[in-house]
């Protein structure tokens, strides 16, 4: 098993013709993951490397089942993106496309739960079960099947850590980049809890970083809900308040906020927190042993 | 982006948010006339974009024209808390009855926005939080209904407020959310929102902070950017495409991603250094981009040597390594260089970089190691 | 309320809709002089509250001045539907390519917004339903999230548009749910939407229909509302706050409850009667607004007999009776008036009217009864 | 038992101390209805014979736990009124306010179902269930415990086939009027369900009347779904098109709005449908045999 994405996971891709859509959609054939649509309006009836491209997700979806979508729709026009898939009834639906306004995300961000669908993103790398499906941004060649997961903020600190693990042969279930923004989808909550019921995942890794408190929230849910190990990391302990950190959502902005008040609700819950991601894939050893 | 107390306040006024009358005013020339304009008690308050200037003295209530002159005069130039006082709003007076606190901000659990609302206005609101939690009325709105009357009623209720008090926050707040939706902002914040003698409900002050990814359906509020107050490097940074925060320390920091430049400032922390700033170059292997990265870095004086942390991930590590060989190239940057190179083709990139670099670039393979190099660099002395 | 072409038109103008440009004419004077200033061919389009004008022969295509002055003498005073022609559209021409239907509705069954569209308009859109169901294209909205780009582009897709067609529609339907939502529309309908040979999408109708509820919110419109077409007595009605809609038999028929009165119409044609009339007098025993209704009702020369059926329900039928006995001591009518009064206290309100009325009211204890009395009072003859 | 008010139901009036309300709230207290609350912005603090008023319906809830409102508030307000119960928790909301502009109930109408919540109205005389609680402007006299259900788009209609069914013996579980817009909260099918699942209803009534086609899909719905008896009435036989008869929502605007089509679907579905409201107690009184 896995989470979010497998092998029963059909994917259709907005904007597949576009240059990152493109790109993206070559990388996630290549990992064997079932790209089954793409969609660009205007270039219904096209292929893209096999792919049948439609003008709207309602016909890709009675053409062809898919039950997953990714974004890579340029900013200004992802949240109509995500109402599209919502609307024609995707279970799972990941934006990659960054820089999306926050209004816009308010507005359709309580709406997948409606649905009883998932939304991952903004501004995130993706979801990635290695062997089984890659609907993601992330480089398939360094993850290793295994029963760890993976569920982080942030993109290129997750390949580290995730590279960390694979090199000391310890493999995962699904890594997720739940993104950078301060209003997503999918929280680390939801997200844990999904670990918690998946028999495979057997340890989790949760990579943090300044913005917010949804690294303390988790870390109560934790405490109070979960048996599954957790591995923690937070990244921005030496950044200044008020200024943002790359991420539209890593800013610190109030006591909450700080690395260093997430760390502390951390270990209070008894979460083991690792200080540098090369402790991350030692601690996981420990846990996993 | 944040905006000035001026500029949010007349973005606010075109929503109907009533405030009392002002000017800016950059000289202590200007500060007189328009002390002179109003007549009688005016105030002269410094334009920064960073709170606590009350108690840095950056706020002067003065009787006349030559007061104001001579307050502008102290004002103008001082430093609070970084920033440089280069403007003043002079405001015409008002007889304060009480001081409130209003602000809308989104709230990222609830994924919604969020009312605060609180009597206890005119200080820091965290302290009020903290000492009199029962005197913050909190709401949070669905954006897809918007503000309704109900909840208006709700807030304004639950404060105890009664006759012209309460109309006036309620008409202030349903106009405050018309703001926070109208301009996409992050944050609208009014401390203190006060009830004159006279029964008016006024916004003494004024924080907005307008959302950056939504600049681009609000060029006007775009080109309300001070570029001037910014740092030059920092504006640099901006217009490539760079994600550049300048900081205190001596070991410039480049990597790719913001999560693990966080992440390399913290492990050159760890190691007993300190990183003088945040550089995330994105992905890609851009030689162009790269370079003028390099070049915004290194520009800092006090930067003595430099680490260069990339982890290889869709750009494979010799693509990579070629890139960034291209920068050095082009510039002529003689600090030391540590580079990391880990993740996809790292192997291959490690060797490329070790054939041709020039003799200031040193590379690691692990990001722990290159950290301890790096800061060992810094402390030997760089330039 | 339903609008005139031309009112909707005007309307829907203020929202972006693109229309042909016409002059309302009421003389044929006026109709020649508009045709002079347009020039080539233009439409003489009679303007009444009905469909079907086109079928009637309210619409003349004409290619000079004088021959729409003749149009216009042809079509004013025309009786559509039992619509007098009062008003003429003249309308500029167009070069047509085709001609589309659109329309936005309010869907009862899932309380959203409904929009159709069809490249098959021009007719009657129910009778492409019926024909070739296919070629309608329907959504529904969420009136919290509003009209979303891709509903537009799934629109135009699945009617198979391309370029300007597709454009201009996609700009037509969303300007037009701009129209449905300013407006407080029940109904906006733009058959047929056309494509001109120059690629402009142009509404060369409009059907729109203000919900009468929201009416209070849109003071302009109301004033649209054209007195002199309406039937005097239902103006009347309405004035003094009575549900009243003139039928063409010769029972008079009065009621509380708007079901209540549906169902006596239906009664008594059951009893082979022919009902004059809907008229709802509401709750209450106001004396004063059942007189109104009585004078209403009878003010029908038609009328030959008047069935008044009352249920007491928090209004005691004692208390009815009374109220009825003054309302009728206040007008002189002498047609027979059949009174059935059931319900709370209906005996006491029976005696009572017993005891005390005038010989041409009778009472009667069930409502079956009741309408079969009238029936057989308006076949004798009334007055 | 019952449906939406019993017992166990705890009102909350808003606009308690209007004419209206003032009027509707002493019948309400007079039929033992557990009035526990009423609302009136500005009158917080007051009693209205004996019923505790609030600023709002928040203070109203915590104080009373109240648990359903109506409301009697003018036309303008009612939609606001609608939300403030939903979002303050109330299970069961009824808005008796006539002239609700369309648009203001398509905004809130959807609404309930989100929260589990149930809406009546607006424009709708309100539930009543004989001898335990009477949430309505529906006159208690003519009524009789018992076990036939009453659903209805109208007012007199409904109080002149409830006398009807009193007056021959027949008593009611509840009575209904899902009132007579365009756009109501809760639509036949709904009540038809809840008395298909009330142990205590053994035939029910519904009325129609012209407009939409909600008795074509409550035919059809009691067709596959129901074994309780039926027996409708429908009026506006003699109804023209295009004119509004008295309710906003009833009026003839195409083939299936009439009363003859309506007929005919319930015939066709096998309902007993009576020709006038004396035949409906007839009627009713046969399928209780």
């Amino acid at each position: 098993m896995a989470i979010l994405v497998d092998e029963n996971t059909r994917l259709l891709v907005q904007g597949i013709t576009g240059r990152e859509g493109g790109f993206h959609t070559r990388r996630m054939l290549a990992s064997k993951t079932q790209v089954v649509a793409g969609v660009t309006p205007g270039k219904g009836g096209q292929e893209f490397e096999g792919v049948p491209v439609f003008n709207t997700i309602h016909d890709a979806v009675e053409e062809t089942g898919a039950n997953t979508s990714v974004i890579f729709v340029p900013a200004p026009f992802a949240a109509d993106a995500i109402f599209e898939s919502l609307d024609n009834g995707l279970e799972t639906v990941c934006c990659i496309t960054e820089g999306v306004p926050v209004h816009d995300m308010m507005r359709v961000a309580n709406y997948p739960r409606l649905q009883n669908a998932t939304l991952i993103g903004p501004n995130c790398p993706g979801m990635l079960s290695p062997g089984k499906s890659n609907v993601s941004i992330m480089p398939q060649d360094i993850f290793k099947p295994g029963r760890v997961g993976v569920v982080s903020r942030s993109g290129t600190l997750t390949y580290q850590i995730v590279n960390e693990l694979t090199q000391r042969g310890i493999g995962q279930s699904t890594a997720v980049g739940i993104g950078g923004d301060p209003i997503i989808g999918t929280d680390f909550i939801e997200i844990l809890k999904k670990f918690e019921d998946d028999p495979e995942t057997e340890c989790v890794v949760m990579i943090g970083e300044i913005g917010g408190n949804a690294e303390q929230r988790a870390a109560e849910y934790w405490q109070s809900e979960m048996e599954t190990p957790v591995v923690a990391y937070i990244a921005g302990f030496t950044a200044p308040e008020g200024k943002t950190m790359g991420h539209a959502g890593a800013i610190v902005s109030g006591g909450e906020s700080t690395a260093e008040a997430k760390s502390q609700a951390l270990q209070k819950a008894g979460i083991r927190a690792a200080t540098n991601p090369t402790e991350v894939a030692e601690l996981v050893a420990e846990a996993l042993k | 982006m944040d905006l000035y107390e001026h500029q949010g306040k007349e973005l606010l006024r075109g929503f109907g948010i009533e405030t009392l009358p002002g000017v800016v005013a950059a000289t202590p020339e200007e500060a007189k006339r328009a002390a002179d304009t109003f007549g009688g008690t005016v105030a002269i308050k410094a334009q920064v974009l960073t709170g606590g200037r009350g108690k840095a003295g950056g706020i002067k209530v003065v009787k006349s024209p030559d007061e104001a002159e001579d307050a502008a005069r102290q004002v103008l130039g001082m430093d609070i808390r970084g920033h440089t006082v280069r403007k003043l709003l002079v405001e015409a007076g008002a007889a304060i009855a009480s001081e409130m606190y209003l602000s809308i901000t989104v709230d990222r659990e609830a994924k919604k926005p969020l009312i605060l609302f609180s009597t206890e206005g005119g200080v820091d609101i965290e302290e009020v939080a903290a000492t009199k939690p029962e005197s913050i009325v909190r709401m949070h709105l669905d954006p897809l209904v918007g503000l309704l009357p109900y909840q208006t009623r709700q807030i304004t209720f639950a404060a105890g407020l009664e006759g012209d008090a309460a109309k006036g926050v309620g008409r202030t707040l349903t106009n405050l959310y018309k703001g926070f939706e109208g301009l996409d902002a992050s944050l609208v914040e009014i401390n203190p929102l006060v009830l004159t003698e006279e029964g008016q409900v006024l916004a003494l002050d004024a924080k907005v902070t307008v959302d950056n990814s939504s600049l681009y359906r609000h060029q006007d509020i775009a080109e309300l950017r001070d570029v001037e107050a910014a740092d030059p490097q920092e504006e640099r940074a901006q217009e490539v495409g760079l994600q550049y925060v300048k900081l205190d320390g001596d070991v410039g920091i480049l990597g790719n991603g913001a999560g693990l430049v966080m992440s390399t400032l913290d492990v050159v922390a760890q190691a007993g250094g300190d990183p003088a700033n945040f550089c995330d170059v994105g992905g890609g292997a851009d030689a162009e981009k790269i370079s003028t990265a390099l070049d915004i870095v290194t520009s800092n004086e006090k930067v003595k040597s430099v680490f260069f942390n990339i982890f290889g991930g869709i750009t494979r590590g010799d693509e990579v390594a070629r890139g960034l060989l291209s920068a050095i190239e082009r510039t002529n940057i003689e600090l030391p260089i540590v580079v990391r190179l880990d993740g996809t083709n790292a192997e291959e990139g490690r060797s490329i970089l070790a054939e041709n670099t020039p003799p200031n670039v040193k590379t690691e393979e692990t990001m722990l190691g290159a950290a301890q190099r790096a800061v060992e660099l810094a402390r030997e002395g760089g330039r």
